[in-house]
């Protein structure tokens, strides 16, 4: 039995999840067991464009926290760390689309871009848009042929402003548009204080030595790009933010999305500590913050760490982000 | 008439399925060498549901590849997974409402295949992948379909040109690309899905 | 330095928090720093009855995310696992004070009820009423004099219900009477499958054996009534529920609010997959789910854990339940 | 005239700050010895913001008093920081306003404070706390009060009724109550609050 965790089977523990979230949701959301996903049951708007989108499961809130009005019309859940199957993204495609097409928001990984990929290919006559989200900035290689940047914290942002726009009534060139000029504008950078533990396992991914923080790590418990000493949270979360600023080019005037997002386990307290930390940063490039959002919502199982997304932001984008939603996660 | 009709098809696809059975560990093995060690397990639980699908009495040519394929696709714990989902797609695709698989439709379905593979997971001849096996395999049913050769002679020139390029996976260090963190760890032994392909091919033989 | 903590100066973190939750709340909240307490800055309805709570930190979103339209009208956060001072308790007091009374919703701990006693005498001429948070079975003791049980996670559903009911416009003996029939009718169990480590310490506040579950925990990191073997995680749920109920006296045709919460790293598929199976339990005794709550509210900093909460519900606690809230923690 | 007017207040509440840092050490080495050893730390702190906000021209008798009681009510890192703070509340409310501290105005505000934090802390005479220095030094006030005592004597017998009381816990085993859990551990020294109270009364005599 594993150390730390409330699991009966490991492998049952995602549809175990699955039906509690519909259980809790009390028919604002449906779990179709098989193919897996899940959807919204609430009196959904006919002929909107479709939103779609899935990856992993070890990441809750995301995606299935984010169905609902105003943002996903489906999530698709694959095992944990695992993509869901091309069957499964091609099942909720089709109980999505009105006709008015789907965008399928998907993360930079070999496994998801491929099963999501297929999905599209085998999904017939249903018109599909792909937003590519890949805004880890770890990652930023110019490896060629290499799989780019992973897709980590700005997708939260980017199946809102989809959702807000389908919701709205818009087509699906437009939905997808808005999509990629989120994900486009989106950069991150990760830290691990602590490993996550698998469902079922004993011991985390990767052992840290004591004093050291792993930078630039994804969401899947692997390990970061390099190891750096520990330091005051403030160092450590400027160490962060500085080069998703350098990267976006960020200057004075600018206005941007934070969203910092805690990976498991560090708790609210930090992470508002660190949001504080990064607003003074942005804040002495003359960049203003346009929203904001402060919680664990992309999370790698029980990691300790967080992550610090900058979005470039206009009025465009603000009014769609503040167009009512409602979701497990996310609702205002 | 040389052609394979549906219960044919359904014999070779149940060959596939037992011989992978077999060599399981080989293949596991295999990929411990030059991945995750995760590929044979991911073939068998494709397969064993493929098994349980599959028609006794198939209704057109396609059909047993149609199983096939829609067990990998619902599956695809790993990346060989969706990858042979769409390239048994597009055997089941060339047999659909066929009565039998002729030479050219067998070339048809292989040079389509290996574009939706090549197409998904962009990798080439010469990445140490499946690729390395469908390609020529298909190449040579191209060559047999131009040269009038019977579907069942196809098969096997099909199977000799997959296991050579199997084969020649063993002394491919990949430089560019997927396959390029797996260095000269994997030189010697062959890459489990370009051998997977093979022993697809080598099935086709019932004798 | 600390292990797996972003941390500053740890005497510093809760006001960096602070200054990171009125931040990050835009206007909606406002962070009185001395003596400090998080006060709604939207449009409050004037002439209301007060809705207060506190106590010590660290158990965020408690209670800080609680305050806004529908719930809390201010919190008063002490240090990490310390009762705020008398003083903040009556500076908040005041400010909130409309003439109608002020609600202290307070979880029965010494510190926290002395300084919440000495802040409502020293509050001259408002009206107040406490209401005492005491749903902990595990301190059930009937220890003459003693302490008491301690209050944990149902204060989440006194502070909605109060809430709720002073935004209706309830007079002050109304609302506490509500917020008493909530307290009263709510017990918890909780349990630990690592213990928290406290900001800036880098050892956990007590040792678990591998292979051990301490039950019976509080959420101030201190151990439980004892311990008991792994089990799978259907198993130590029912070890949770099945004295809850009992102790309420559950039979068929109740009805219950359910809080299944986490203690702080406790994952999300997790709580999801253990709110499933408390439905399971309640199912098996004819006790309906009236509503419920599935996430970490009231935290042990980053203890691996969970707790469950069952309260008697009724129509009218339904439809205070239900009434719209907007929170940083809390919006529906 | 014997009353105490506000400078001597000032003078008195001054001496107890030092003294209480004098013997900060003694002081949490009785709390670790009876409860958590943080007391001399809650007490120094709480003091040494009662001595930054200390008047030197105290508007009335109760000023003091007052600096004292809001900077323990502020402060409250313990238990006994809000007891204190209720207890000094008493003597600040009792000389707000007044010339000058009578041995009858003493008498009433320990009289209110050692009521106060019974009430606030439900501990009785025995319970192996600070009421057991408070209760005798509010019963002395009292008496020395009916016998029309002046204040600096009255003080005097206040603060050997405290000191004795505090010395009486160095031999309580508290059964009942919030003490229970000390056991037989704490005996033979005092406990740390009622000591605290005595250096209060024991520093009224500035001789
Ligand atoms: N980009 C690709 N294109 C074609 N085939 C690939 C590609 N990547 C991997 N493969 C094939 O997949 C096989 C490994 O499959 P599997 O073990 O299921 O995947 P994973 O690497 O995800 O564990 C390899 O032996 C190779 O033949
Ligand atoms: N219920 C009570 N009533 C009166 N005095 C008390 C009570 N509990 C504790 N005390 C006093 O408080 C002192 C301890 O204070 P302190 O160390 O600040 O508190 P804590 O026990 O919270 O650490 C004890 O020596 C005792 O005199
Ligand atoms: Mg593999
Ligand atoms: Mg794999
Ligand atoms: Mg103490
Ligand atoms: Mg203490």
């Amino acid at each position: 039995m594993a150390a730390h965790q409330l699991v009966n089977d490991p492998q049952e523990l995602v549809g175990e999840a699955l039906e509690g979230l519909e259980l809790s949701q009390r028919g604002r959301l449906r779990w179709n067991r098989d193919p897996s996903f899940v959807i919204r049951a609430d009196d959904r708007r006919p002929y909107k464009v479709g939103v779609l989108s899935g990856g992993g499961s070890g990441h809750e809130p995301l995606h299935t926290g984010f169905v609902g009005y105003g943002m996903l019309d489906a999530a698709v859940p694959g095992a944990v760390f695992a993509s869901p199957t091309a069957i499964q993204i091609q099942a909720a495609t089709e109980a999505v689309d009105d006709g008015r097409g789907v965008v399928h928001v998907v993360k930079n990984y070999t496994g998801d871009v491929l099963n999501f990929t297929i999905a599209a290919e085998i999904s017939g006559d249903i018109r599909i848009e792909t937003v590519l989200v890949d805004d880890d900035l770890a990652t930023d290689t110019s490896v060629e042929g290499g799989p780019g940047r992973r897709g980590t914290a700005a997708v939260v942002a980017v199946e809102k402003i989809c959702g807000a726009a389908a919701e709205r009534g818009a087509d699906l060139s437009t939905v997808a548009t808005l999509g990629r000029r989120v994900a486009g504008n989106a950069r991150t950078m990760s830290l691990a204080l602590r490993a996550c533990t698998h469902p079922g396992q004993s011991v985390p991914s990767f052992d840290l030595e004591a004093g050291q923080v792993e930078f630039g790590v994804g969401i899947h418990g692997e390990r970061g790009v390099r190891q750096i000493p520990v330091a005051p949270a403030d160092e450590l979360v400027a160490a962060l933010t500085e080069p998703v600023a350098d990267d976006l080019g960020l200057s004075r005037g600018d206005a941007v999305f934070v969203i910092v997002n805690g990976l498991g386990s560090t708790h609210q307290l930090e992470l508002l500590a660190a949001y504080r930390q990064v607003t003074r940063l942005l804040d002495a490039r003359g960049v203003t913050v346009a929203r904001q959002l402060v919680g664990s919502y992309v999370t790698a199982l029980d990691m300790a760490g967080c992550s610090v997304t900058l979005i470039r932001a206009d009025e465009e984008l603000v009014g769609l982000w503040d167009d009512p939603v409602r979701t497990a996660a996310l609702t205002w | 008439m040389n052609d394979l009709e549906p219960q044919a098809v359904l014999s070779w696809v149940e060959r596939f399925i037992a011989r992978i059975d077999d060599r399981v560990q080989e293949l596991t093995e295999l990929d411990r060498r030059s991945g995750d060690g995760d590929f044979g397990t991911n073939m068998v639980t494709a397969l064993t549901r493929a098994k349980a699908k599959l028609s006794p009495s198939p209704a057109d040519a396609g059909a047993a590849f149609s199983s096939l394929s829609t067990a990998f696709l619902e599956h695809s714990g790993g990346t060989s997974g969706p990858l042979f989902g769409m390239w048994f797609r597009e055997f089941a695709l060339a047999g659909q409402g066929g009565p039998a698989f002729s030479t050219a439709l067998l070339a048809d379905a292989a040079r389509n295949g290996v574009a939706a593979v090549r197409r998904l997971g962009s990798a080439s001849v010469g990445d140490r992948t499946m690729v390395d096996a469908m390609a020529p395999a298909a190449d040579a049913l191209a060559e047999a379909a131009e040269n009038d050769v019977p579907a069942v002679r196809a098969l096997r020139l099909a199977a000799e040109a997959a296991r050579a390029g199997a084969d020649s996976t063993s002394s491919i260090i990949a430089r560019r690309g997927r396959a390029s963190y797996v260095g000269e760890a994997a030189l010697g032994a062959p890459d489990p899905g370009a051998v997977a392909v093979a022993l697809f091919f080598e099935s086709a033989d019932g004798s």
